[in-house]
């Protein structure tokens, strides 16, 4: 299988070819298996600067992943940025095949996924604040679940009396539901449409837009080193 | 309500529950809440949650809160307690607009932040329903199978200076100095070891015995041999000048025997002792 | 990115269209996809009755995995058939991409400085030679380690009962240390001029002048086949 000259072989890839010496599109070729290889033998999602490390320097690697993102769109297989990283994943129309694939997930009860949504949409959140527009007590329990699935984590504390803790979401949460980032979490738009994002209603009514990143707000401060201890989720009984 | 874990993972949660005391105490499992229950009874109203009448709403939720009592059931607090703040805001908004305190909203303000309280609540349902409607990983989509890892390939850099390992050549060989001297020491029998053990052992032994009777102990290995045969000899021919031994042989070649000495200092004229020859 | 009607987006998969009619080809593309995500998903390599299992009756399995053979065939990952079964694996030209180089700088130990020093001047030098001079036994570590190094090598046998190996430095060695030939190495009395050597140097102590050159000596006799593949220094434990 000489790569060089089988212009069929080459099966996707030539269709990319552009304007491009053959020279150009020798090395763009092997940029685009190389990237192709690193991400499909990947099981978690890759970074740029992750992929970089592995090539080496002298690749566009953004390019790459955008083409080979085009090429894989109609395939079995899609390329997704997922959290600012690249993964392959199957394509979600093929799910009805993959049933199998599944291992068994336990599915998490309504009001754990109304919690989490609220983590979502809101974060950083207090627990009193899930509490309000829920307008029902959440168990201790929900959020110990939540933090045990990876998909939430604690933030930091409000600066208000109590210093409630704060929560919002995880890469892995983005990576689970397949979001690129925070901020294309669905029905953003319609939230902010039906005016719960600005400052209409009154305080403590309004939908934030879900704020991304790490870093913490100016109401928020970081977890202290016996918070990190004291707070760590128990593992939770089957 | 209120209950942790497996509730979270979608358990069955029992629609009554047995307080213990008789009474039975509706959960109104399916209502999340009395705030979830007005959202159920708002919706029934089929309008926009903005223009909802709260008035028709609290009337709903008193009845449906009346209903349960009538069938004698326990119901829990927090579905009583917004009973009663409907109750409150029920009678403000049916009174004539009152005079409103500066501190205090008024009735209509309360009533619209209850519809804002529940638009907002259905707006995060929505949420969800969308949320959880998109693929899953692990679950419609998935990852890599069979992932390949990468392999580390370790590979080091030695690192030594030619300081060092002039150093460490310099004070290996200097120890090896020290060590050969000690060698040298253990493998020549002193004249003068051979000469005390000479006495203890000659003392011992009344006859004549061939001198290598006395040395083989000593003679350990074939390089020990000629030391040992040496200096023994060396000390035998001093030992016989002061009388202590007598030594005898009877051709070059021959063995050597020896004997206690008379204890008197040698005169010279026994003739045995100059032919005498030492082992090449 | 619809499927159907963007023939670009098919990449890959178009080339194989062949004589169908549009309704057989797009079940061709379907079954295509099918195959590319259940094996991509897939843990084990999967058989063709496994794959015809997850996708119902009607698919001619064979057909679509050589087609997907061919079609990966020049790409970063191939679809391979092992023991019966079938597998997508990164191709083995892009094996160097699925390995991290980790360089780590390391010092020598004592005792593999001493043993490279006797080596460097005595060579050619038998290990009981070195360990006679060491006045102590060498462990087998230690000599494979330096030859791990590039700096020693095994030069050969020397022509006595046993016959032992003989050990000796480099071209590596001598560029490391900075020597422009072994025969730079510092003498008796420039090591004690330098310090490396104190005190009253006892009658008869000398220190070779080290040999150079690769050729063996008359009572050295060279490695046969049989040795330079048993002895082929293993990589050494972390």
């Amino acid at each position: 299988m000489s790569r060089q000259d089988d212009h069929e072989g080459h099966a996707g890839l030539h269709v990319l070819k552009g304007n491009r010496t053959p020279e150009e599109h020798e090395r763009w070729i092997d940029a685009l298996r190389s990237v192709e290889a690193i991400l499909f033998a990947a099981q978690d999602p890759l970074s740029v600067e992750e992929i970089a490390e592995r090539l080496g320097p002298g690749v566009d690697i953004k390019r790459v992943l955008r083409d080979l993102k085009t090429m894989y769109a109609s395939r079995g297989v899609n390329l997704v940025e997922v959290a600012g990283s690249w993964m392959f994943r199957t394509a979600p129309d093929l799910a009805h095949l993959m049933r199998k694939q599944a291992v068994e997930t336990r599915k998490l009860s309504r009001p754990a996924l109304e919690t989490l949504a609220i983590v979502a949409y809101h974060q950083p959140v207090t627990r009193a604040e899930i509490e309000e527009i829920r307008g029902i007590t959440t168990a201790k329990g929900t959020l110990d679940v939540l933090l045990e699935t990876g998909w939430i984590r604690m933030r930091g504390r409000r600066k208000v009396p109590g210093r409630p803790l704060t929560y919002g979401t995880t890469d892995t949460f983005l990576s689970h539901f397949g979001l690129e980032a925070i901020t294309d979490l669905p029905g953003l738009d319609d939230l902010k449409g039906a005016g719960f994002i600005e400052g209409v209603v009154p305080q403590g009514f309004s939908i934030p837009v879900p704020r991304d990143g790490d870093s913490l707000l100016p109401d928020e401060e970081p977890l202290t080193e016996v918070d990190l201890i004291n707070l760590a989720p128990l593992p939770v009984e089957e | 309500m209120g209950k942790a874990g497996d509730e979270d993972w979608g358990a069955e949660v029992p629609v009554v529950d047995d307080d213990g005391e008789g009474a039975f105490v509706v959960d109104l499992a399916g209502f999340e809440g009395p705030l979830d229950l007005l959202l159920t009874l708002a919706r029934s109203q089929k309008v926009d949650l903005s223009r909802i009448s709260i008035l028709a709403l609290a009337n709903q939720y008193l009845d449906f809160i009346e209903r349960l009592r009538g069938m004698r059931l326990e119901v829990a607090a927090d579905y009583l307690v917004m009973a009663a703040w409907l109750a409150y805001l029920k009678s403000r908004l049916m009174l004539p607009v009152e005079e409103k305190a500066e501190d205090e909203p008024s009735a209509q303000e309360l009533a619209e932040l209850l519809a804002k309280r529940l638009k907002r609540l259905e707006a995060i349902r929505l949420a969800t329903e969308l949320l959880i409607a998109r693929p899953k990983l692990g679950v419609d989509v998935f990852a890599r199978g069979a992932p390949e890892a990468v392999g580390v390939e370790r590979r080091f850099v030695w690192e030594a200076s030619l300081y060092d390992l002039l150093e460490a050549y310099g004070s290996q060989r200097q120890r090896d100095m020290v060590r050969v001297h000690h060698v040298r020491r253990r493998q020549v029998w002193a004249l003068a070891d051979a000469r005390e053990i000479l006495e203890r052992l000659v003392g011992a032994i009344p006859d004549w015995s061939p001198i290598e009777a006395y040395l083989i102990t000593y003679m350990t290995g074939p390089e020990s041999r000629a030391t040992v045969r040496a200096s023994a000899f060396a000390a035998s021919l001093e030992l016989v000048r002061e009388g202590k031994l007598e030594i005898r042989q009877s051709e070059p070649f021959a063995p050597i025997y020896l004997r206690k000495g008379s204890g008197k200092p040698d005169d010279g004229s026994e003739p045995d002792t100059a032919s005498t020859e030492e082992t090449p």
